[in-house]
């Protein structure tokens, strides 16, 4: 049996897996981000990023998101799944999404999902270039 | 007493934990625990931002810290 | 090489090639809606879903629609594929989405595809109960 | 000249497609085609919206029709 909820920190993430775990007889509508590497920031090629995580606590944090989530949307599933480790460029680093009867409902909660993870589950990135690498967003 | 240390605070400290030694006095509350390693490492004062989990949940500035407490200080994240 | 621009009508969706389809060096963020077939509709059991279409014109419409979309927002790609005949419970029948550099433009695009994608693309949907089948909305 | 007839509109007429006689007068406009079948055809009349597509592409009330054109009829859309 598919869970309700499904919170995963992983070491390599199949972004195609996600629609069966999203499906749902009551579901006519499935929203999913999928975050990737990008090649360029700031102009600056980008060879890989680098994820960090503290995972006791980052799964802790994702559950509170996903179960406010619920409590704000009539929704039938939700999956946050992160990556950690070394990625290149295209490479799916995060996957979220939520299913619901109708389709406000998850285009809704896929994006509160996924601002909220950025905004405050602890892991953090490192862009590596040619030539440094930098934590994302650690100094103003 | 020791605090895990993830991303730039790992960088900073240069080691994955901080271990208050047994003569030191081990601060009582989050908020004395940021001043004592602040002041240790002061370019942890130079970040965006700087929160402390205890037990794997973000904890206030006047929340006290006990001895088995599992303690980590959190830089600004960056998932996703 | 893949194309930036892919609109399909087809007897079969498979919701898990999208990814593959969207993804992109200079995307960091993928959307994606599938809309998929619901169990009841006010509180009556849907047997199945038969959509028919007038291919020509249809797949006219979702080219422009998609156009509009890159004129909109700072696409990388952007995907419009809809299903055509009887489709269970839980069967996809359409899926829609688009790749940018960052997360507000491929959320606003999904949602401005799927939208206008129900409001104009020539496509008709019977809803088969057991003892009678509606086409939607066809009389107020 | 043919009609291409679609989801309630082909129910109604009973076919998936229309043709006009060829001792009939055409219409000359999208508004004149649509007048001919709804009253040929009173159940258009009670649908939501009855667009008319020619060479695939929503044509205004005022659009001339000629022979050669592919006309559809386009009840109210419930794709997705």
């Amino acid at each position: 049996m598919k869970q309700e909820i499904t919170i995963e920190i992983v070491d390599h993430i199949d972004a195609s897996q996600v629609y069966g775990e999203l499906s749902h007889p009551n579901s006519g509508g499935i929203c999913v981000f999928v975050g990737a590497v990008r090649e360029f920031t700031q102009n600056e090629q980008v060879i890989a990023l680098e994820f960090e995580t503290y995972k006791a606590m980052a799964i802790k944090e994702m559950r509170k998101i996903a179960e406010e989530a619920y409590a704000k949307w009539n929704l039938n599933r939700v999956v946050m799944r992160h990556a950690v480790g070394n990625k290149g460029v295209e490479e799916p680093v995060v996957v979220v999404g939520a299913s619901s009867g109708h389709r406000d409902a998850c285009f809704e909660a896929c994006r509160f999902l996924i601002d909220t993870l950025k905004d405050r589950v602890p892991i953090w990135k490192k862009e590596i270039f040619k030539n440094k690498s930098v934590w994302v967003s650690a100094t103003p | 007493m020791e605090v895990l240390l993830f991303g730039i605070a790992k960088d900073i400290v240069g080691e994955s934990s901080f271990r208050f030694d047994e003569g030191d006095v081990l601060p009582g509350s989050v908020f004395e625990l940021k001043q004592k390693l602040k002041q240790s490492f002061p370019e942890l004062d130079k970040l965006s931002s700087l929160a402390v989990a205890v037990n794997s949940e973000y904890a206030e500035d006047e929340e006290k810290l006990s001895r088995g407490d599992e303690i980590a200080l959190i830089p600004p994240v960056s998932g996703g």
